[in-house]
């Protein structure tokens, strides 16, 4: 680990300059400000600053009521908005004891999953853009096209889907989105094979990317990262698999960890998800059962008994929870959002120190950050 | 003086008219066609660019010497192709001198490149700096 | 010494083999065609912008698709995204530095109006980006599809030469 | 305004609270704070079944307060009400244990005059979600930081500093985090007017 001392005892000291990897900077995809201590290519020390993308979801919890509030949702992690609102309604159905049919707890298995697969796509498009190849943004954001047409026939939008409700999801799937799906499914494998002939096996991203940026399971631990950064230090750590919710513990599917801890195993991490993602959606296409997709007597008016309540989805990016205070009332006390990506960059600063700059660069595209996440 | 040469020196006098034009040209362009004042709301205009923050202390400060053996080896290489130029011009020019033509060029470009053998060895290209005291 | 008839019946006589303009006209073709945006995606409308710029969209069909990292290189902002109280002065630093001729896109509704984070005791949103600087084109939508990104860059070229390129789709 | 450390009359529909703040005797941590075992919250829907067995307790080997928590009806296995004295104690014994920390929450319960702050633990590879909670009183919120323990309580801290103003002692950097670097005011508090 290089300190400030080291350098400067390197007989003619040279003096440190503080750079401004500001708000505005193609490579932190957001409005992420990293101020950085520099010695020549080295850094120093590399401090984020946060919060010029707060958007108050917090405080918007606490004057809207829960129905209100599902919007919201979707906008923190804008890539994999699904799970966000899967979240928050699966705190208030657990509060409410709702029972949510088995047909729409499927339908939120495979929206999720199609979500997950969309997220990362755009995170490896934005990745390779940031190690400096253009073309695989075209590619990765041409098959997300596929599933945004197949997501937007049933949610309506393509992003920022409110798709579940407390009890249950929006409207029921039509067999024209179920064929689109195997369809995609089957398109989505041979690519998978060209992505990896085309990016994961160029010599100049393993040589971008191996033994760059090492983080070790241990300050995955102190420092909360979940997803796949702790899964690339060794940890099969998963809320589907740890904390299984919604029907998660039916399907079987592997939960992919590499031992290497650097930023070659996160990327993997992310591409093996993507084939047990569609595995999953596979076998939920399989398994979909009849009935209907609403909870029967859902209350118009929610008033959550008091208490707090905590629900855990696996986002794209790590684990996501909601705790939801509530004093009975139909507003509630106190929402607060557990974000991964806020614990993921967490540990930047101690994990970027006396790296080069573009080698910092790689390891901030492999946690693989959604700023708003951060700030919320 | 007869006229051949101050021919000749007519057509290179052009020449580096004709350069001299190609550089000031834009300016003047850009002068005549660009808008007279730039609309500025917090008058940061001249500011240098550091993605819309601040920029925190000076940057004329002391750096390490990796830059500085860097530009040399680009240095070394743009003479290199500067010399090479000419022999474009004439290589090949006369038939019976086309071995020697080549090996003349090989030779004048292999010498050159020992600079990114030393280059190489001194560890330039690793951006390693120089250690005074090992580090502990 | 011509007459101005006589101009006149020559120009008209050459009509149909060259074509004269103002030069204003004329730069304001180019500028139109080659408008260089800035990239500053702020939140969930700078996905929707790197849609627009991929494959299936493609604004590079409108010239539009250089999307330029340091503001002295671009010469149109769009703004995608939540601009917050904290970032305010990043923003109007930005719009300083770039070289005129510029314009803005506000693109959605936050950037248009603070969009869904507009209530009652909000402290940290400013309610749209026309409180910080002249925009040109507003976008509505949250966020706006990748069409409307690019209807939003015709309204821009229309404004700048006055003819629109594409004819307009009436609503049926 | 009573005083911050004389139990306010508990009104029953609050989750179970702990008015030990001041009182509690600084002991080690094994020793019991003065913790009123408040009853589960029944839940008033419900006819009055047969109260179900306690949940386990996966962390009784500890000698902290835990209590087990049915994970279905609450999200999470078993959660303990200490004092704010002891809340670093309980993260070094929690730290051993092999958990890492979700979150920090603070919640601001105007009504008593308290400041709830809520750690949040999971453990990376066995099924354990751990909750600790203490009150602090609401006029002069603090706590010390476990930053020592778990450097991810850094920014956490930091953020609920922003929201409630709860400092917390001993933090190596607490300006506002998500706030403007200048911002004094706290948006998260119930008082707090636009």
């Amino acid at each position: 680990m290089i300190t400030k001392e080291a350098i400067m005892s390197n007989g003619a000291p040279s003096e440190t300059f503080t750079l401004n990897l500001g708000p505005q900077h193609p490579a932190t995809h957001g409005v992420l400000r990293v101020k950085m201590t520099m010695d020549g290519e080295y850094i120093v020390r590399a401090e984020p600053v946060c919060g010029y993308i707060h958007r108050m979801q917090e405080k918007m919890g606490e004057n809207r009521t829960y129905a209100q509030f599902l919007p919201n949702t979707s906008r923190i992690d804008y890539l994999s908005a699904m799970t966000y609102t899967h979240g928050f309604v699966g705190a208030v159905e657990r509060a409410l004891k709702l029972q949510v049919p088995p047909r729409a707890e499927y339908i939120r298995v495979i929206t999720s999953e199609m979500n997950r697969i969309s997220s990362h796509l755009v995170w490896w498009g934005a990745f390779l853009l940031d190690l400096g190849g253009f073309t695989p943004l075209l590619y990765a954001f041409d098959d997300r096209e596929k599933i945004l047409d197949l997501l937007e026939s049933i949610t309506g939008s393509r992003l920022t889907y409110s798709y579940f409700r407390i009890g249950g999801v929006y409207n029921d799937v039509d067999d024209q989105f179920l064929k689109g799906t195997r369809e995609f499914v089957a398109h989505m494998r041979p690519r998978l094979k060209m992505y990896r002939s085309l990016v994961t096996d160029n010599i100049i991203l393993r040589k971008r990317l191996i033994d760059i940026g090492p983080i070790s399971s241990e300050m995955c631990r102190k420092y909360g990262a979940t997803g796949p950064v702790i899964r690339g230090s060794g940890v099969p750590y998963d809320v589907r698999r740890v904390e299984p919710y919604s029907v998660y513990s039916e399907f079987d599917f592997v939960i992919p960890t590499f031992q290497e801890t650097d930023s070659m195993a996160r990327y993997l991490v992310r591409m093996e998800e993507i084939v047990q993602s569609l595995r999953i959606i596979e076998q939920a296409l399989d398994k979909l059962p009849a009935g209907p997709v609403m909870a029967e007597k859902v209350p118009r008016v929610l008033k959550l008994p008091a208490g707090d309540y905590c629900y855990a989805t696996e986002a794209a990016r790590g684990r996501f929870a909601v705790r939801i205070v509530s004093d009975g009332k139909e507003i509630p006390y106190r929402v607060k959002l557990r974000t991964p990506s806020l614990s993921n960059l967490s540990l930047f600063e101690e994990a970027s120190a006396g790296m080069l700059l573009p080698d910092a660069l790689a390891l901030m595209g492999s946690l693989d950050l959604v700023i708003p996440d951060i700030d919320r | 003086m007869d006229d051949v040469l101050s021919g000749d020196l007519i057509y290179v006098f052009a020449f580096c008219l004709g350069g001299l034009a190609f550089a000031v040209g834009p300016f003047v362009v850009v002068h005549l066609l660009s808008e007279r004042k730039t609309r500025n709301y917090a008058n940061k205009t001249d500011q240098y660019i550091e993605c819309g923050m601040e920029p925190i202390g000076d940057a004329w400060i002391r750096y390490s010497a990796v830059y500085y053996l860097y530009a040399l080896v680009f240095v070394a290489f743009a003479v290199d192709v500067l010399y090479l130029i000419p022999v474009a011009l004439v290589y090949n020019r006369v038939k019976e001198f086309v071995i020697r033509d080549f090996v003349e060029l090989v030779l004048f470009v292999g010498i050159l490149s020992l600079v990114i053998v030393y280059a190489w060895k001194k560890g330039i290209f690793e951006w390693k700096r120089r250690k005074a005291t090992p580090n502990s | 010494m011509e007459t101005p008839e006589s101009n006149a019946q020559l120009l008209s006589d050459c009509a149909p083999y060259v074509k004269f303009a103002k030069l204003d006209e004329l730069l304001a073709l180019g500028r139109a065609n080659s408008l260089w945006p800035l990239t500053f995606g702020l939140a969930c409308c700078a996905i929707e912008m790197m849609a627009a710029g991929a494959s299936r969209f493609d604004i590079s069909r409108f010239g539009a698709e250089v999307f330029r990292p340091s503001p002295r290189q671009a010469d149109l902002m769009i703004v995608a995204g939540t601009v917050n109280k904290k970032m305010a002065a990043a923003v109007k630093t930005l719009y300083d530095q770039m070289p005129e001729p510029k314009w803005v896109i506000a693109m959605g509704n936050c950037a248009i109006s603070g969009g869904p984070f507009v209530f009652p005791g909000q402290y940290a949103v400013v309610e749209g980006v026309d409180k910080l600087f002249p925009v040109d084109v507003f976008i509505p939508g949250c966020p706006p599809r990748p069409e409307a990104l690019i209807e939003g860059l015709l309204k821009l070229e229309e404004k700048l030469t006055g003819k629109r390129r594409w004819p307009t789709v009436k609503p049926e | 305004m009573t005083t911050p450390n004389e139990p306010q009359p508990k009104v029953d529909s609050l989750p179970p609270a702990n008015p030990a703040a001041a009182t509690a005797s600084a002991a080690a941590v094994s020793a019991k704070p003065v913790a009123v075992a408040s009853p589960q919250p029944t839940n008033p829907a419900q006819p009055l079944a047969p109260p179900a067995p306690p949940p386990p307790n996966p962390l009784a080997h500890l000698s902290l307060p835990f209590k087990g928590v049915d994970y279905k009806a609450k999200g999470y296995h078993c959660e303990a009400t200490v004092a704010p004295d002891q809340v670093v104690a309980v993260a070094e014994v929690l730290d051993k244990e092999g958990l890492s920390l979700d979150t920090i929450t603070g919640v601001d319960w105007m009504v008593e005059g308290q400041m709830e702050v809520v750690y949040d633990y999971f453990h990376p590879t066995k099924t354990l979600r751990v909750v600790v909670r203490t009150r602090i009183p609401r006029d002069n919120p603090e706590i010390a930081t476990i930053y020592k323990v778990f450097p991810g309580a850094n920014w956490h801290e930091r953020e609920t500093h922003d929201f409630f103003g709860i400092r917390f002692l001993g933090h190596p950097n607490l300006t506002p985090f998500l706030l403007p670097e200048d911002a004094t005011f706290h948006p998260l508090r119930k008082d707090y007017a636009a």
